[in-house]
């Protein structure tokens, strides 16, 4: 027990708690004490923030942080910061932040606020839970946490339909979830237990194995593909639209969505290593659905109206791009897919901030209603077109970064059918935001507005629901922008390549 | 073993299986519950011959003693039952022929 | 000092019924006394098992052959110490359920003679003591069951007794039997003795057969769901968590110490396997469909015991070493993870219960949003029978799941990975009703009394067994694998 | 052919008696005869085996378990009678307050199970639950 | 119940006990030894009374005796918490009150003798507390409405005595003695006699209320002469 004192040891531990026990908290607290709730959920955010600071600084300098608890003899929980970690750590700590200030705003006067946070903070709690996990059971068992812990908040309003949308959520995450067991019981069977490494551990299995291999991999793609919206298995991200704006911006555009990407890569790049997928032809079938899903994703994000509906589609499309990132044999590509990672998720919290001032604000809930909206609050507007613009990847903004590194990654290991894919999809992205652009800015607003709710105040709206999309889309801009400077999420999935391929 | 011994055992025997097939068969529960009784005293008298007194007795004077007399308890009171639901049922058939002919007239 | 500490678990439950049945009116004081000095006790011999070595005495001081024996290793200390904390939260509940009402003098006196039954069948060492303990096990939970009164839980638990009592006869057969062939009723002394011959399996199918009747196992769990659903909610928290454990216990007792491996073999554990797998696939589905909250807590029951024994055909055919101590320990760490989960999640239900009048699921709505902590206890102990990851039933999955695949068994997986979903869907038809438009709850305990016991039960299942399972290895002696 | 074995084979019989005629019988008084009835074949068995055909004396601790056997399967009998007397009443109630001439109990559920269908005979039927 | 159904399962049965008998006979054939004869008959001297089956159940195997009375308070306990007692028999004509008055006494006596002589001879707790319960039935059936057993907190006291003392001798001898329910050499005749008396009077009050089949009226309405037990 020695080795848990010292603090490079607590670090991981500490992080992962700091959300944990205000979520434990807030749900004892009585409804009406809403400055003790905000307070505690504001204090969880800002000591993450800081501790996860320390942690950046920790691992850049090579330090070792691990917790590791013996929950049954060969069954170990472990928290592990590597860099890859990290990265999705920072990403869900700030934006986690960012969330909180928006949600204290939107549910104002709503119902059912104890539990709501108390279920927010355990969902963040189980997101950092799956990017600091250090072996494959660590990682199964927060994955099913986040299963439990979204399945309130999807179901918070009440109404029917947000019941069936959670009953469909459940369904997939739960046959997912299943599909991850057995695939990672099955490895476990056969290597013994699975810590992530860098590199990966099964290159060295003997042939024999191999086809098992193969059968594994199909499992936990199948496991992991749900939540990261995979072609076939993506339905329950548009059904659990129906969730409130915070839901659906932190969880399904940041959180949820991204755990099963993010463990797509610490599968291909830790446990099979990517030299060794390739060989086995994995890299193959991942790109393929990866590349369909983006396809798929932005037609079917054409089509539809409802404008929640439309950037779930979206999403569906962009995270696939990490896919096929780590689909890609190549250091370039990997860093590609991996600042994709953090890029796509501030763009994407940005436009889920606006959809939900729309809402709130004016009763806008469907794109056909969008005519005029810039003038009447021109910042918001503002904010949207910087994220759908970076979304699109016209160069100041992050999202060109990743994809111009998708793209060379893709000429670096000579498959130029990505490139098609890139272009078709990019094209396809301007389908679908431009006309939404267009219709804000350039035509005249309706004489009143479906539902409109004066706030007062100097500016569009309540100042709680205001900055955040503003910080957010400041925060795309910065990432495009200074990409090149020390700490940026490009800097930092470079650190990441240079570690997992072989000097 | 001496023939005697065997004849008397194997009598001792048919008698007790041929008093717990007819106590299991009689359809009637006071017949049942009496040839059970049965069944236990003879028991209690196998027992005697295997050299075992004092479970005899606890056989008969439990076994078939008080099991026997809870058990006539429970058939005497069902089979009241039975007969109170019959009149009841035969005065409910009466009175509804009393209201057929009322109406025929 | 240390022999007479094995008597106390079941000395203490039985003085306790003796004073509460002669002095009714001081009930609920002499209650919780006895309670607490029988938790106590139990939890005291777990202590002593875990930390020093087993425990064994023979009672009367005749030594072996003639005199009782009672043991204590880790199998039988594990299940001492579940049934130890579960009537505690049980009776700790019971004082509020029952409080003012006429039926809580008959409650305590018979639930502590159960109690003292429930402790004797885990201490003892004896196959007739067995038959005995057995016996007031089944009459005393039978008269608990049958303590509302009305005609569906009379009839229930009148078709329980006498299944209970074919079950006990059955047994009797078999330990007749080996006394026949070996002359003695000792379970350490027969272990030696026995060897593989007709009479040996005749008395092993005989024992296991009317144990699997007293456990509900598939074919003959009819008799579960109606005695469970219509006794009061602490009495089916502990029919379910607590009694039909026993006999699980006596079957692994037997399969493990007393047949010889030639006995036990392939084709007794896959029939075993094959019963648990309807078990759970038969059980999962007719907790989907049931229309009251009781009754699907019952059939998950009978599923969740199916669970258990799927683990005999994986135990059988691993061969002795880290791998098979690894599946024994997962069984006693999913069943004892079922007792508290199920405990708990009765015991909310009978809030649930109270509180609506009824327990429909489809018209909990307004009841289940009212109350955010029996709610919160639901889902926690819904959560462990699911077997989702914070809880023990998740490490005792993984494990068993390994096993198949290590041993080669794949086929197990399906009926795991099929009863997982179903429970999921039927635990979660009920969370569902939680999320509905009525008012939002005030504060998050509603009658603490009450809910405390469900919330810590529930709580036990998925925190305590869930992430510190390390001590149930050590308490069966297995050192584990190395991490 | 020992006097045991004979004595044995006939507890063993009776056993089997007691248990066709639980599983095939439906009122419960023949079920608790029957019930009975395997009990005393399978202490019959035990006295069997403690009788010693050498003329010794027969070896006591069967005897003591019988004892205590009996003593339990009497408690048990009592017990389930007074389970059924509660269980007629609650019929003898329901069908007397009943207003319909036909007074009969509700139809009974099919059993599905192992166990046979209630037979139509005799007021105190259990009616076993389809599963 | 369909003839060809139980005609299938009497087939079943007989299979399964041919297959028993012949499991019987294997287990005789090979070895008909004495199991624990010469054992329980060798300690006889130092268990404090000279019948064997006595000695086995109340001093070798007393933990198992103790546990059936327990079954027995199981059992009463069960009955008592369905509800009151049905209504009693009519009051019995002359001839069963005389009957009554002859055998009542007759029995209780017996009893009584049955409880001595166990020491020495087939005889003992079970069997008087039987005749102590039958006593009871026939004062139930001879009209007397709590067949001759006092009120109902008495009765809870009459029925708890057999288990209590058993448990208090045990405890105390655990405690001060050699361990739980070992008895001294010198004192075992007395202690089992004291026992097998609480055990008679349990067990025969447990039997008589068992035949009420019901919770007994409660205190206040011992209007009827209660005639005691032992009258």
């Amino acid at each position: 027990m020695s080795q848990l004192l010292s603090w490079t040891a607590l670090l991981p531990g500490a992080i992962l708690l700091s959300s944990l026990i205000p979520g434990a908290l807030i749900f004892l607290l009585k409804e009406e004490s809403h400055i003790l709730r905000s307070l505690l959920n504001m204090a969880g955010a800002i000591i993450k923030l800081i501790l996860v600071a320390v942690l950046i600084w920790g691992v850049y300098l090579g330090g070792v942080f691990e917790t590791r608890i013996t929950i049954a003899p060969g069954l170990d929980l472990v928290l592990h910061a590597d860099a890859l970690s990290v990265l999705f750590v920072t990403l869900s700590t700030v934006l986690w932040l960012v969330t909180t200030i928006y949600a204290i705003g939107y549910l104002e006067h709503s119902p059912n606020r104890s539990r709501f946070f108390g279920f927010f903070s355990l969902c963040v709690s189980a997101t950092v839970g799956i990017a600091l996990a250090g072996n494959l059971l660590t990682f199964v068992i927060f994955y099913e946490i986040l299963t439990l812990a979204t399945y309130p908040l999807v179901a918070h309003r009440g109404t029917p339909d947000a019941t069936r949308g959670a009953k469909i959520y459940l369904a997939y995450t739960m046959a997912g979830g299943v599909a991850l067991l057995i695939g990672a019981v099955w490895l476990r069977s056969l290597t013994g237990p699975v810590d992530f490494v860098e590199r990966g551990v099964l290159s060295a299995m003997p042939a024999s194995l191999h086809p098992q291999l193969i059968a594994i991999f199909l499992f936990l793609l199948v496991g992991l593909g749900v939540k990261a919206a995979l072609f076939p298995l993506h339905g329950w991200l548009p059904q659990s639209m129906v969730a409130p704006a915070p839901v659906s911006s932190l969880l399904h555009a940041v959180a949820v969505v991204k755990a099963g990407a993010f463990g797509i890569v610490r599968v291909v790049y830790d446990v099979y290593g990517v030299e060794f997928a390739s060989e086995l032809g994995l890299l193959t079938i991942l790109g393929v659905m990866a590349s369909i899903t983006i396809v798929y994703g932005s037609v079917m994000a054409l089509t539809q109206d409802g404008l929640k509906k439309r950037l779930a589609y979206s999403t569906v499309s962009q995270v696939s791009y990490i896919a096929l990132g780590a689909s890609i044999l190549g250091p370039i590509a990997t860093i590609g897919g991996m600042v994709h990672l953090v890029h796509q998720g501030i763009m994407k919290i940005t436009l889920f901030f606006c959809a939900g001032n729309y809402a709130e604000t004016l009763g806008v809930h469907k794109v056909s209603q969008m005519d005029g909206v810039g003038r009447r609050m021109p910042w918001t507007t503002m904010a949207f077109t910087v994220g759908a613009l970076g979304m699109i990847g016209i160069p100041p903004i992050a999202g060109f970064v990743s994809k111009w590194y998708l793209g060379l990654g893709a000429v670096d290991a000579g498959q130029y059918w990505v490139l098609v894919i890139l272009a078709a999809s990019t094209l396809l992205n301007a389908g679908y935001f431009l006309p939404i652009l267009y219709k804000a800015w350039f035509r005249d607003p309706p004489d009143e507005w479906p539902k409109e709710h004066l706030f007062g105040g100097r500016f569009e709206t309540m100042g709680a629901l205001l900055w955040p999309p503003v910080i957010t889309a400041a925060l795309c801009l910065i990432a495009g922008l200074l990409a090149a400077a020390p700490f940026s999420p490009l800097e930092w999935a470079t650190l990441i390549a240079r570690r997992e391929y072989a000097p | 073993m001496s023939l005697l011994l065997f004849v008397f055992d194997s009598i001792l025997l048919l008698t007790l299986l041929g008093l717990a097939t007819a106590a299991v068969l009689s359809p009637e529960p006071r017949n049942a519950v009496m040839l059970f009784i049965a069944f236990g005293l003879w028991l209690s008298l196998v027992w005697a011959r295997l050299g075992a007194p004092d479970v005899a007795l606890a056989e008969a004077a439990i076994g078939a003693g008080i099991g026997g007399a809870l058990m006539l308890a429970a058939a005497r009171r069902s089979a009241r039952r039975d007969n109170r639901r019959d009149n009841r049922r035969d005065n409910r058939r009466d009175n509804r022929r009393d209201v057929s002919c009322q109406d025929a007239q | 000092m240390i022999s007479n500490s094995l008597v106390l678990p079941i000395a203490l439950p039985l003085l306790g019924a003796l004073l509460v049945v002669a002095l009714p009116r001081k009930m609920p004081i002499l209650g919780a006394l006895a309670a607490l000095a029988t938790t106590g006790s139990g939890l005291w011999v777990t202590a002593q098992t875990w930390l020093q070595a087993d425990l064994g005495v023979v009672l009367g001081g005749w030594g072996l052959p003639l005199g009782i024996g009672l043991a204590a290793d880790g199998l039988s200390a594990a299940f001492l110490a579940m049934s130890s904390l579960v009537g505690l939260g049980t009776s700790i509940y019971a004082i509020g359920y029952f409080a003012g009402s006429e039926r809580c003098n008959h409650f305590w006196p018979l639930w502590f003679l159960l109690w003292a039954s429930l402790n004797g069948v885990f201490l003892a060492a004896d196959l007739f003591n067995l038959y005995v303990m057995l016996e007031l096990l089944g009459l005393s939970a039978a008269a608990l069951g049958a303590l509302t009164g009305s005609r569906a839980a009379v009839e229930a638990n009148l078709r329980y007794l006498l299944v209970g009592l074919l079950g006990s006869i059955t047994y009797l057969l078999g330990v007749a039997l080996l006394y026949a062939g070996y002359g003695t009723l000792d379970i350490g002394l027969l272990s030696e003795r026995i060897q593989p011959s007709p009479l040996a399996a005749g008395a092993l199918v005989l024992m296991v057969v009317g144990l699997a009747l007293k456990a509900a196992l598939f074919p003959m769990h009819f008799w579960l769901p109606p005695a469970h659903a219509n006794a009061p909610a602490p009495v089916s928290a502990v029919l379910s968590a607590l009694v039909v454990k026993t006999a699980f216990y006596l079957i692994l007792r037997l399969w493990l110490d007393l047949f010889p491996a030639e006995l036990s073999n392939a084709a007794a554990a896959f029939v075993l396997g094959v019963l648990g797998a309807g078990a759970v696939l038969w059980g999962s589905w007719r907790a989907l469909r049931a229309e009251r909250l009781k009754l699907l807590a019952a059939y998950s029951t009978v599923a969740q015991i199916g669970y258990l024994f799927l683990f005999f055909p994986l135990i059988q055919a691993t061969p002795a070493g880290i791998a098979r101590d690894d599946l024994i320990a997962a069984c006693v760490l999913m069943a004892l993870t079922h007792g508290f989960a199920k405990a708990g999640f009765f015991l909310a239900a009978g809030l649930v219960q109270q509180k609506a009048g009824h327990d429909r699921i489809d018209a909990l709505g307004g009841t289940a949003q009212s109350m955010p902590a029996t709610t919160f206890s639901i889902a926690l102990a819904g959560s462990a029978l699911i077997g989702l990851p914070p809880s023990g039933s998740f490490i005792a999955k993984w494990v068993m799941m390994r096993g198949a695949f290590e041993a080669g068994q794949w086929w197990w997986l399906i009926i795991i990975s099929t009863g997982t979903l179903l429970a999921a869907a039927y635990i979660f038809r009920v969370l569902s009703r939680a999320f509905g438009q009525e008012p939002t709850p005030q504060c998050f305990l509603t009658d603490a009394r009450a809910e405390i016991p469900a919330l810590l039960l529930a709580f036990a299942s998925v925190a305590l067994l869930g992430l510190a399972a390390g001590p149930v290895w050590s308490l069966l002696g297995f050192q584990g694998a190395p991490a | 052919m020992t006097a045991a074995f004979l004595y044995g084979a006939a507890g063993l019989l009776l056993f089997a008696l007691g248990l066709w005629s639980l599983l095939v019988h439906e009122p419960l008084l023949r079920k608790l005869i029957a019930f009975n009835i395997m009990g005393s074949g399978v202490f019959h068995l035990f006295i069997a085996v403690a009788h010693r055909s050498d003329g010794s004396s027969p070896d006591p601790v069967p005897h003591a378990l019988v004892l205590t056997g009996i003593v339990v399967a009497v408690s048990a009998t009592a017990l389930a009678l007074a389970l059924n007397s509660r269980l007629e009443e609650a019929d003898a109630k329901a069908s007397s307050s009943k207003t319909t001439p036909s007074g009969a109990p509700e139809p009974n559920t099919t059993a599905r199970t192992g166990l046979p269908k209630p037979s139509s005979n005799g007021a105190n039927r259990l009616r076993w639950p389809s599963r | 119940m369909n003839r060809d159904l139980s005609l299938l399962i009497g087939i079943l049965v007989s299979l399964l006990a041919l297959l028993l008998i012949w499991i019987f006979y294997t287990t005789l054939a090979a070895d008909p030894g004495p199991r624990l004869a010469p054992l329980a008959l060798e300690q006889l001297p130092n268990s404090g009374v000279s019948h064997p089956v006595t000695a086995v159940l109340l001093n070798y195997r007393a933990y198992d005796t103790l546990l059936e009375l327990a079954v027995l308070l199981a059992a009463i306990l069960g009955i008592w918490s369905l509800g009151p007692a049905p209504s009693g028999f009519q009051p019995a004509g002359p001839a069963l009150t005389v009957l009554a008055n002859w055998i009542v006494p007759l029995a209780i006596i017996t009893g009584g003798y049955l409880l001595w002589v166990g020491g020495h001879a087939p005889g003992g707790a079970f069997q008087a507390g039987a005749l102590l319960g039958s006593a009871g039935v026939i004062l139930r059936l001879a009209g007397h409405e709590r067949a001759g057993l006092p009120n109902e907190a008495a009765q809870r006291w009459l029925v708890v005595a057999g288990v209590g003392l058993f448990l208090l001798v045990g405890l105390l001898l655990a405690v001060f003695g050699a361990g739980f329910l070992t008895y001294p050499k010198a004192s075992a005749k007395w202690l089992i006699l004291l026992i097998e008396t609480a055990a008679t009077i349990a067990i025969g009050s447990t039997l008589a209320a068992a035949y009420v089949g019901g919770r007994p009226p409660l205190a206040q309405s011992t209007s009827a002469a209660s005639k005691d037990l032992g009258a």
